[in-house]
C-alpha cells in the first residue's frame, strides 16, 4: 500500500441524505488505495475563488481503490456553516479538489482481542473500516453508537451487518437506550471481556470514553476532531495537550500526529489551554 | 522592457537575485506557512521553489498560545499560533539538515522577545553553513519595551536589525520583515535599511479580531490575531509600492495574499523581486509551484523575456495607460 | 444581561444611544455609501433606519478624482472617489431638507483640506437645524501639513475635532471618524476625545493599490485607493475592541465590512453601540434593513431583551467559553 | 408605466450560446413591466458570501412583462472575468438577485423620423426594443451592426425581421463588410435622411459615432458602459465628463444621469480625466 497524501480533483459519484447528514462519493484517484481507517480527506470549498481559504477535514468512511468509476472515497458530513452548506449544495460530476488520506490512523492490536468501537453522531463513518480490518485479524467487533436524536444516528443498520453486537443509544431515547454513548460501556465491557476502546465523536464523548477506558484498564484509540486551517501538518493551527512515548506533554498537532491519539495520551480537561508544564511553555503560564 | 513579441513560457528567464544571492526563480513560501518544507514535500518538490522560507524560530522552545488559533474570514484567516516551535536547536539538528539534503535554499526567519535574543539567533545561524538568507520576523512584542512590537517602533526596528546584522556572515543576506500595522511604512522601511537591511519582506499579517457567534467571546485563545490571505493583498501591494516608491534599489519581497500567478505578477510589477505565497497554502498545497508555472505564463503573455523586467514595471511613467 | 429564557424577534428593543441623541435602532449608513439617501429610499424608507449618514461634504463643489475610480478586490472593493459632491451650500439647499421631508435622521458627515474648512462647515451646520448628528471624517489630507492625513497624527485630528466642536451646538454630538491606518489606534481615540469628540466611528478605509494585469499600471485614477469590504471585518472588529477596552464609557459606532445582522452583533459585542453599513450596500441596496431585520433575530436567539445590552458583551470575563 | 427600480430574486429560466456570448433569460417580477429600451439590470454574482461584491450590469436585451413563468427579462453577455464567468455556469431555475430596470433608458423622437441603430458587438442587445418603440411611433428603422469577428455580431438575423435595412461590418470583413460600423454611417445617413443615431457599443466606438453625427448635424443618443460599483447612484464611480443642460460640465454619474447620453453632451476624449472647467475641479487640475 503506498502512504502519503495525494491531492486529486474529485468528482461528485452520488450526494444522498441520510438521516440529519449527507453521504457524498467522490472519485478521487490514487486516495483510496493510501487510505487506512481513521484517516480523513481534506476538501476545499467553493471554486477557486472562493472566500472560504481553508479545507473542511472528515473522516473517510469508505474507501474503494477501484471501482466502475476509478476509485472513490466517501464522508458523512453535517451541515453545520458556509463550507458544508456548499458541499451539501453539490450535483453529480461537479469536482470538488481532495487532500487525502491524511492523519494518523487506528492502531490495530496485533492479537484477535475482543474490540468496542463508540461513535458519536456522524463519527461513526470511520468505525466501518475499521470494522473491517479487525475482523480480518480475527477480533470480534461490538458496536455502540449514540446521537442527540434519531435522525443523527449514522449507520445503525449496516452496524448490524458489520459487528457482533451493535447497541444504540440517544440522548432523547428516541431510537435505542435513552441517555450517552458512554452510558452501555462499563456492561459491554465485562461482558465481551474487551480488550480495546475506539472512539471518533465530539470531544466531549473521547473524553468520557477515556475516562472509562482508564478505570476498566482497557486501552483506547480516539480520532479527535480540531479547527485544522490546512491539514497537512504546516500551519500548527491543530493542537492539543498530549503527552508523547517520551513523556513529555506537547501541544500536538492533531492533523498529522493525530486525528488518533490513545486516549490516556491526550488532556482532555486542558484542551484548549496551554497546561503548566508543556514543553515550551511560557515560565508560570496557566491558560 | 523586452522588445514586444511572442515568448515561450518555457523561454522565460526566472532567476532572480535577493539581496546579492541569486535564486532560480522569484517563488518563495511564507514563514509559518509551510513549517520547515518538509509536509509540502509530499506535494512537490521543495527544491523547485526560489527558497523555502521557515516558520519563525526562537532561541527557545515555544508551546505556543492555546486554542483555538484560527478564524476563517471573508477571503482571509486570522491565526494566533504564538510562534510554536523547536527553538534554534532542534531547528539546527533536524529542520536545516533535511533541506540542505533535500537541495532546498533554506531562508531562516528568526524571532526573539528581547534584543539578546535576535543577535543570540544571529550568532547561532551565523555559524551555521547552508543558510541562504535570515529573515526577521520583528512583529514580536518586544519584552524589554512595554510589549511594543518591534516593527511598529522605527528605532526598536533597526536595533535589532543592525544586531542581525552585525552577527551575520557577509554573503548572507539579512531581510527585515515589515508590519503593515504602521502609520507610515516608509519611514520605518527607511529606518532597518539605515540599520543594514539588505531587503524587505513585506507584509506580516494586519491585526484582526473575530468573535464568536455561539460563545458571544472572541474567537481566538488570543484574543487578537493576525489577518492574512487575499483580503488583505491590496494593502501588501500598496506597501510594497510606497516602498519601491521611495527606496527603488533596496530589494523586496512580496507577500500577502497571493493565490495566483498574476497575484505574484502584481507585487513584481509594484516593486517586489521576489514573493511568497502564505495562507493560500492552506487551501491548495501545491499552491507555490502553481503559482511559479503561472507565473511564467503571465509574464510570457506580456512578452517579458525575464521576471528581472517586470519588477517595478508599473512605476514606469512611459507605460501608455 | 437578561435572564436566558425566550425573546421573540419583536420583542427586541433596538433603540440605542449615540452619544446622548436616541435613535430608534442602531443601523446606520456609511458615510459615501449611501449618498444622501435619496437612492436608496427607492428600495427601503430610509425613515426606518437608525440614521443615514450622509457622503462626506466639503465646503465648495468637488469634481473628485479622474476615473477608474474602484477596484474589486477580494471580499472588498478599492475607492478613490475622492470626495466629488455639492458642497455645503447645495447639500443644505437640497439633500438635507430632502432627508428631514422624509422624517429621516440625518447625520452629516464633514471633510475638509484645512483646520479652517472643517471650522467653516461646523458654523454653517450649526446654523442649519434638524442635524442629528456631525461625522467628522479626518481621513483627508492636510494641505497645510505636507499632505498628511489629519487622522494620522493625534494633534492634528485632535484640532480639527476641537475646532468642529466649539462651533456644533451642545446638543448635536461631534463623532470623530477614525483611519485604521495608523500605529495606535487607542492613542488617536484618546486624543479627538480630549479634544471633545462625544463619539467614534472606527473604520474609515486601508489604504490599498490593485494593479491592472492588461495595462501593468495601477487600476485606479487616484493610484491609491481605499480598501472595504468584508475584508477588512476583522481589522474593524479589533479597532472597535481595543478602544472600547481602553475607553468603555465613549460611544462608538462600528463599521467595516458588515454584510449580515450576525456581523452588526459582532461589531456590537466588540463595543460599537451603533453600526453602519457601507460597501454592501452596492451588492444589495436593501442590505441596511436586512442588516437590521438580521440583528433583531440574532439578539432574540441570544435572549438579549435589548439592543443596548449586547454592547461590549464580548469584553465581559465571566462568560463561560 | 411604473417607474424606479425593484430588486427582486430572479430564476434562470434559459441560458443559451449566441455566437460568442451567452443570452439569459431570467424570470424577474416587476422588472420587465418598468422597462424602456436603453436601460440595464444590475446581477449580484456569486452567493450570499461572494468574494465578488459588486454588481455587473447588462443592458436589457428583451423585456416581457407576462409570460407563461410569469414577467421575464433577457441579457446577452461575453464572459470577461469572474463575474460574468460564473454567469455563464448558472443552471436552470438557479437563482439571481436582479436590480433594475436601471438609468436613463433612450430618449424617443417627438416626429415619425427614420433613424439608424449602430450597436457594436453586445451592444446590440438593447436595439431590439429600441427598434419596436421607434417603429410604433412610425420611425424608419435601420441597423448597423459591427463586431470585430463574425461569432461577436449579436442580432444580424433578428435584425433583419427588426429594422428596414441592416448593415453588418465586421474588423476582420468574416461577414458583410470589413472595417468599422461607423464607415457606412455617411452613406447610410444620406440614403436614409436620418436625424437620429442611436449608438450602443465600445466606448471608441460612441466617440466615434458622436463624431459622425456632428458632422453630418444629426441627433445622437448613445448608451455609455462605465464601470459601475452600485448601479443605483449612491457610489460615484460610474462617472464621465458630460455638459448639462445649464451648459456646465460635471463629471456626471452614468449609471442614474446615463447610461444614455446626447452624444453632443460628452467629452469623449477626456473620459478618465478631470477636465479643465469641470464644476468642483480643483483649480489648475489637469489630467
Ligand atoms: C479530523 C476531522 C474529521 C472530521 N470528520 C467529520 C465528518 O466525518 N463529518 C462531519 O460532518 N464533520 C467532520 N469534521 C468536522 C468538519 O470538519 C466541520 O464540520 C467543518 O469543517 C465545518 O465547516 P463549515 O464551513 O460548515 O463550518 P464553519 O463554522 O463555517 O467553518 C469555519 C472554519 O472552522 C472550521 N471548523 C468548524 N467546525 C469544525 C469542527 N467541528 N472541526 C474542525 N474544524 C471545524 C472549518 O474547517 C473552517 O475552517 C471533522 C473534523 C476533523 C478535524
Ligand atoms: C450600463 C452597462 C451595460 C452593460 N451591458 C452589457 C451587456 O449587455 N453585455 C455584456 O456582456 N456586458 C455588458 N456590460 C459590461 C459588463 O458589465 C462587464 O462585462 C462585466 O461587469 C464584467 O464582469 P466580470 O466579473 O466578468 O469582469 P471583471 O473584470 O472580473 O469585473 C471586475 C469589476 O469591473 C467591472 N467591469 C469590468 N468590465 C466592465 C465593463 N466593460 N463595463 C463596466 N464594468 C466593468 C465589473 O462590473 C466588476 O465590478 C455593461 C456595462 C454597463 C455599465
Ligand atoms: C498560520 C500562520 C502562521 C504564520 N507564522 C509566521 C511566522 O512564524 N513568522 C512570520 O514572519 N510570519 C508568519 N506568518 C505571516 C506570513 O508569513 C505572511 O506574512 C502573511 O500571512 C501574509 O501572507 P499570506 O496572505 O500569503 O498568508 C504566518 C501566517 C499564518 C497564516
Ligand atoms: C465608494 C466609497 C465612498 C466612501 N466615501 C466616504 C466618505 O465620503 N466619507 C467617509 O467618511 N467615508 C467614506 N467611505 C468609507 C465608508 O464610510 C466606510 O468607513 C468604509 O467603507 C468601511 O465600511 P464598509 O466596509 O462597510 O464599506 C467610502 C467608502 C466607499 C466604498
Ligand atoms: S491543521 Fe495545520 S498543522 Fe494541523
Ligand atoms: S455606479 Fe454607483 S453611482 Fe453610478
Amino acid at each position: 500500500m503506498t502512504s502519503g497524501p495525494v491531492q486529486v480533483t474529485g468528482r461528485v459519484l452520488s450526494l444522498k441524505r441520510a438521516g440529519a447528514y449527507h453521504h457524498l462519493t467522490l472519485v478521487a484517484e490514487g486516495v483510496a488505495e493510501r487510505t487506512h481507517p481513521g484517516q480523513f480527506v481534506a476538501l476545499a470549498v467553493g471554486d477557486r475563488n472562493s472566500p472560504m481559504l481553508l479545507r473542511r477535514a472528515f473522516s473517510i468512511y469508505r474507501a474503494r481503490p477501484s471501482g466502475a468509476y476509478g476509485g472513490s472515497v466517501e464522508v458523512v458530513f453535517a451541515v453545520h456553516g458556509a463550507g458544508t452548506a456548499w458541499l451539501s449544495q453539490l450535483r453529480q460530476h461537479d469536482e470538488v479538489d481532495v487532500v487525502g488520506p491524511l492523519g494518523h490512523p487506528f492502531a490495530l492490536p496485533k492479537q484477535p482481542v475482543s474490540c468496542v468501537l463508540v461513535g458519536g453522531g456522524y463519527g461513526s463513518a470511520p468505525l466501518f473500516g475499521l470494522a473491517d480490518r479487525l475482523k480480518e485479524r480475527g477480533c470480534a467487533v461490538h458496536m455502540v453508537l449514540g446521537a442527540a436524536t434519531g435522525d443523527r444516528l449514522f449507520g445503525a443498520l449496516e452496524a448490524k451487518r458489520s459487528a457482533r453486537s451493535v447497541t444504540v443509544t440517544t440522548d432523547d431515547g428516541s431510537v435505542g437506550i435513552e441517555g450517552l454513548v458512554t452510558d452501555p460501556l462499563p456492561d459491554l465491557l465485562g461482558r465481551t471481556g474487551s480488550e480495546v476502546i475506539y472512539a471518533c465523536g465530539p470531544m466531549a464523548m473521547l473524553r468520557a470514553v477515556s475516562a472509562v477506558s482508564a478505570e476498566y484498564g482497557v486501552w483506547s484509540q480516539c480520532a479527535v476532531e480540531e479547527s485544522m486551517a490546512c491539514g497537512i501538518g504546516v500551519c500548527m493551527t491543530c493542537v492539543l495537550p498530549v503527552v508523547g512515548d517520551d513523556g513529555i506533554l506537547r501541544l500536538t498537532r492533531s492533523c498529522v500526529e493525530g486525528p488518533v491519539f490513545g486516549g490516556d495520551r491526550v488532556l482532555w480537561d486542558a484542551v484548549g489551554t496551554v497546561p503548566e508544564g508543556t514543553w515550551g511553555a511560557p515560565a508560570g503560564a496557566g491558560h | 522592457m523586452s522588445v514586444p513579441g511572442p515568448v515561450l513560457p518555457s523561454e522565460v528567464d526566472l532567476t532572480t537575485s535577493l539581496a546579492g544571492v541569486s535564486l532560480p526563480n522569484p517563488v518563495l513560501t511564507a514563514s509559518g506557512c509551510a513549517a520547515a518544507g518538509r509536509e509540502l514535500d509530499q506535494f512537490f518538490d521543495v527544491a523547485d521553489l526560489g527558497a523555502v522560507v521557515t516558520k519563525s524560530i526562537m532561541l527557545d522552545p515555544r508551546s505556543g498560545r492555546p486554542t483555538p488559533r484560527m478564524a476563517e474570514t471573508p477571503s482571509g484567516m486570522l491565526n494566533s499560533i504564538g510562534l510554536q516551535g523547536p527553538g534554534i536547536d532542534g531547528f539546527l539538528a533536524s529542520d536545516l539538515p533535511w533541506l540542505l539534503r533535500r537541495r532546498a535554499r533554506p531562508v531562516v526567519s528568526i524571532a526573539g522577545s528581547t534584543l539578546g535574543e535576535y543577535a543570540e539567533l544571529a550568532r547561532r545561524l551565523g555559524n551555521t553553513p547552508g543558510v541562504t538568507a535570515v529573515e526577521v520576523n520583528i512583529s514580536c512584542p518586544n519584552l524589554e519595551n512595554r510589549g511594543l512590537v518591534f516593527a511598529c517602533d522605527r528605532h526598536q526596528a533597526a536595533r535589532v536589525i543592525s544586531a542581525v546584522r552585525r552577527d551575520t556572515p557577509r554573503g548572507v543576506p539579512v531581510l527585515a520583515k515589515l508590519s503593515p500595522d504602521v502609520t507610515n511604512i516608509v519611514d520605518i522601511a527607511e529606518s532597518v535599511v539605515d540599520a543594514g537591511a539588505d531587503g524587505l519582506v513585506m507584509i506580516n499579517t494586519l491585526l484582526g479580531i473575530s468573535i464568536d457567534p455561539e460563545t458571544m467571546r472572541p474567537v481566538l485563545g488570543g484574543v487578537t490575531g493576525g489577518l492574512s490571505g487575499p483580503a488583505i493583498r491590496p494593502v501588501a501591494v500598496r506597501c510594497v509600492w510606497q516602498v519601491h516608491q521611495a527606496m527603488p534599489d533596496v530589494p523586496i519581497v512580496g507577500v500577502g495574499g497571493i493565490r495566483t500567478g498574476a497575484d505574484a505578477l502584481e507585487f513584481m510589477l509594484a516593486g517586489a523581486s521576489a514573493v511568497q505565497v502564505g495562507t493560500v497554502i492552506f487551501n491548495d498545497p501545491s499552491a507555490p509551484t502553481r503559482v511559479l508555472e503561472e507565473l511564467r505564463v503571465e509574464l510570457a503573455a506580456r512578452s517579458f523575456k525575464a521576471a528581472r523586467e517586470a519588477v517595478g514595471f508599473a512605476h514606469r511613467g512611459d507605460v501608455p495607460r
